[in-house]
């Protein structure tokens, strides 16, 4: 039990350094990306994880039920996940642009262009 | 007990999908599994009690992000040439650190205690007052839109300001803008040739569309509000436009209108609250708004609720068409 | 009374377990795509209906009885039009039905 | 009985994962992808009855919605693609 509520910790822990390797190692600007939105993902689980509550039920309020869980971490979760789609659209506007203004959307070959 | 097992079973299929999703060559198979870890994520959600957040990641992940990545993939193709750079380092700085936040978790609270310090603070004061101050039954909603306002305001400008971004970056020097696809008549139909899709979809859109306006006005009682209601909306233009061709959903809802219902839902939200000073109180405090405080409370949410919907709706539409007519140059 | 619908949800519950198991397990051991998308819309309509039936026996008459069978509606909508459109995109790009036993890899024997 | 529906339904998302995993056609994922869908949606409305909360059902139903969404715009993709990729689209021939 107690292994099993600290695996929910873990998959966080996992996802998170997933995405972490996606955005350090990836060339590609758009795995890159994903990799960060996988990232995010991550950081909602742990926020939600740490907001459940054992024996209670979503906190939207119900005659007869007493114990709900945490309703804050899930407002700050709620808005970050439209925030973090917004955000991801501006960062693919840019890979846009990158690609028109290089030709290509791999670091390295960026980089190579940069330096010429 | 049997719950918990389910949500393990759940999240060591996400832990695989995010692998896949990194190892895969082909951008486009990574954004098709992109929508399935986005499906496993909502799942976990609501097994973790957070039916709002579930909705939001149902009504963004599947369906809004998906279209996104894919529109920016047909700019930008599909294919990943560079493969990793550095990978044992990034492997092995990978490794370390996952260790070390492991071994960090053994310190966290229990799952699932009542006790833990998250718990202490706002979280259970919020519970306690909504019936009290606000009186509606969903405490997110509540919490959102009142206790938090402020937040959620911030979070509103934030979402705006990303869609001028994209308008900034993709709207400049385009063979045909926007304008020119609503104008002319598009060679370009949509899915022409699927005539079973474009039939079941078009009798879709209303019921999505209509469901969408539920999700807005029906948040202060279930799950569902303003970010969620944003999006189904969006997903349901961004259907017909699929279905029926971008010049057919500009000529319905032009450029023109999305830009004032982006700006528009912004201050629509930013209005109320310097109604609610002007009745002299605070910025953002609804009970002014009516002679009893909690029918106040009630229209404030309301009106907020439906400026962050279309504040949302906007800029989702905005950056979709951005994405799409930037591929017609 | 309640005993009969009791037995009769669990039934159409059970049975639309088993069908989503079978289902899957097509979907994951036939030969090509055509079959596979054979076995994938049966876990989508059949299952679907003999669960949310089931679920809905156990619901009454209530306002989620309704809220399932739009559900219903949908799915049953929805999933068979994304098999066409998916069926008819494959037969387009090139991908042939084969005709004749085939292996487990999908080729033609 | 409920949970034998929900464990049913756990097993064959497992199934339908290694599907998208496997390919070999983006077709193959793209079926996975939406089969997927749909067992989410059963997984959502039998829990929520489990959890006794069938308000909740809302969520399976934006579900059984925004799932299609996702399928047309991937084939609306197919149909534009810019550089087709020949590989992917013939190896399960």
């Amino acid at each position: 039990m107690e292994l099993l509520g600290l695996f929910y910790y873990w998959v966080f822990a996992i996802l998170l350094m997933i995405g972490f390797y996606a955005v350090i190692a990836k060339t590609n600007l758009i795995k890159k990306l994903i990799g960060l939105s996988i990232f995010q993902a991550a950081v909602f689980l742990l926020y939600i994880t740490m907001g459940k509550i054992d024996g209670g039920t979503a906190p939207i309020l119900q005659d007869g039920v007493s114990l709900y869980s945490n309703p804050l971490p899930q407002v700050l979760i709620l808005t970050a996940i439209v925030v973090g789609i917004s955000t991801t659209a501006l960062g693919l506007g840019i890979v846009v642009r990158i690609k028109e203004e290089y030709g290509s959307i791999e670091e390295h070959e960026i980089q190579e262009r940069d330096r010429q | 007990m049997i719950i918990i097992l389910f949500g393990v079973f759940l999240l060591t299929l996400l832990v695989i999908t995010a692998l896949a999703i990194v190892r895969s060559d082909s951008l486009f198979a990574a954004v098709i599994l992109t929508g399935i870890f986005s499906l496993l994520m909502a799942a976990n959600f609501f097994l973790l009690d957070a039916a709002d957040v579930a909705l939001t990641e149902a009504a963004i992940g599947a369906g809004i992000s998906t279209v996104l990545f894919l529109g920016a993939l047909a700019l930008t193709g599909e294919q990943e040439r560079g493969g990793s750079k550095k990978r044992l380092v990034a492997l092995g700085v990978v490794t370390v650190t996952t260790l070390i936040v492991i071994y960090a978790t053994f310190d966290k609270p229990r799952f699932g205690d009542a006790d833990a310090p998250v718990h202490q603070h706002v979280g259970s004061w919020y519970l306690e007052k909504t019936p009290e101050l606000i009186d509606i039954p969903n405490a997110v909603t509540a919490v959102l839109g009142s206790f938090r306002g402020y937040d959620t305001l911030g979070e509103v400008f934030v979402v705006f300001t990303a869609g001028i971004g994209v308008l900034f970056l993709l709207s400049a020097r385009t063979a045909r803008r926007p304008k020119d696809i609503e104008a002319g008549d598009e060679p370009d139909q949509g899915l022409r040739h699927y005539l079973v899709p474009r039939v079941v979809g078009r009798m879709l859109i209303p019921f999505i569309f209509l469901f969408g306006l539920y999700v807005q006005f029906h948040g202060d009682y279930g799950p569902g509000g303003g970010f969620q209601a944003g999006a189904i909306v969006a997903a349901s233009v961004i259907l017909y436009a699929l279905l029926e061709g971008e010049g057919a959903a500009l000529r319905a809802l032009p450029m023109g209108v999305l830009k004032w219902l982006v700006a528009g839902g912004a201050l629509l939200y930013g209005g109320v609250g310097v109604a609610s000073m002007l009745l002299g109180s605070n910025f953002l405090d609804y009970s002014v708004l009516a002679s009893d405080p909690i029918a106040g409370q009630h229209i404030g949410i309301i009106l907020i609720e439906l400026g962050v919907g279309i504040t949302v709706t906007g800029v989702l539409l905005c950056v979709f068409h951005a994405f799409a007519a930037r591929g017609r140059v | 009374m309640t005993m009969a619908i009791d037995i009769l949800s669990w039934l159409l519950l059970t049975a639309g377990g088993a069908f989503i198991f079978i289902g899957g397990l097509g979907a994951l051991r036939m030969p090509n795509l055509y079959t596979r998308m054979h076995a994938a819309s049966l876990t989508d309509t059949m299952g679907a209906v003999l669960v949310l039936g089931g679920i809905m026996l156990q619901a009454g008459l209530t306002l989620a009885t309704i809220k399932l069978a739009i559900i219903l509606l949908f799915l049953l909508l929805t999933s068979p039009t994304a098999s066409n459109a998916l069926a008819s995109a494959a037969i387009l790009s090139g991908l042939q039905p084969k005709e004749g036993p085939v292996n487990r890899a999908g080729r033609s024997e | 009985m409920y949970y034998a529906v929900t464990i049913a339904t756990l097993i064959t998302m497992a199934l339908a994962l290694v599907r998208a995993l496997v390919g070999p056609t983006i077709y193959d994922r793209l079926l996975a992808a939406n089969m997927f869908g749909t067992k989410t949606v059963l997984f959502l409305s039998v829990v929520a009855f489990l959890y006794g909360r069938p308000d909740f059902l809302d969520l399976a139903l934006v579900y059984a919605l925004i799932n299609f969404i996702g399928v047309i715009a991937v084939l609306e993709f197919i149909r534009e693609r810019v550089d087709s990729d020949v590989s992917e689209k013939s190896a399960g021939e």
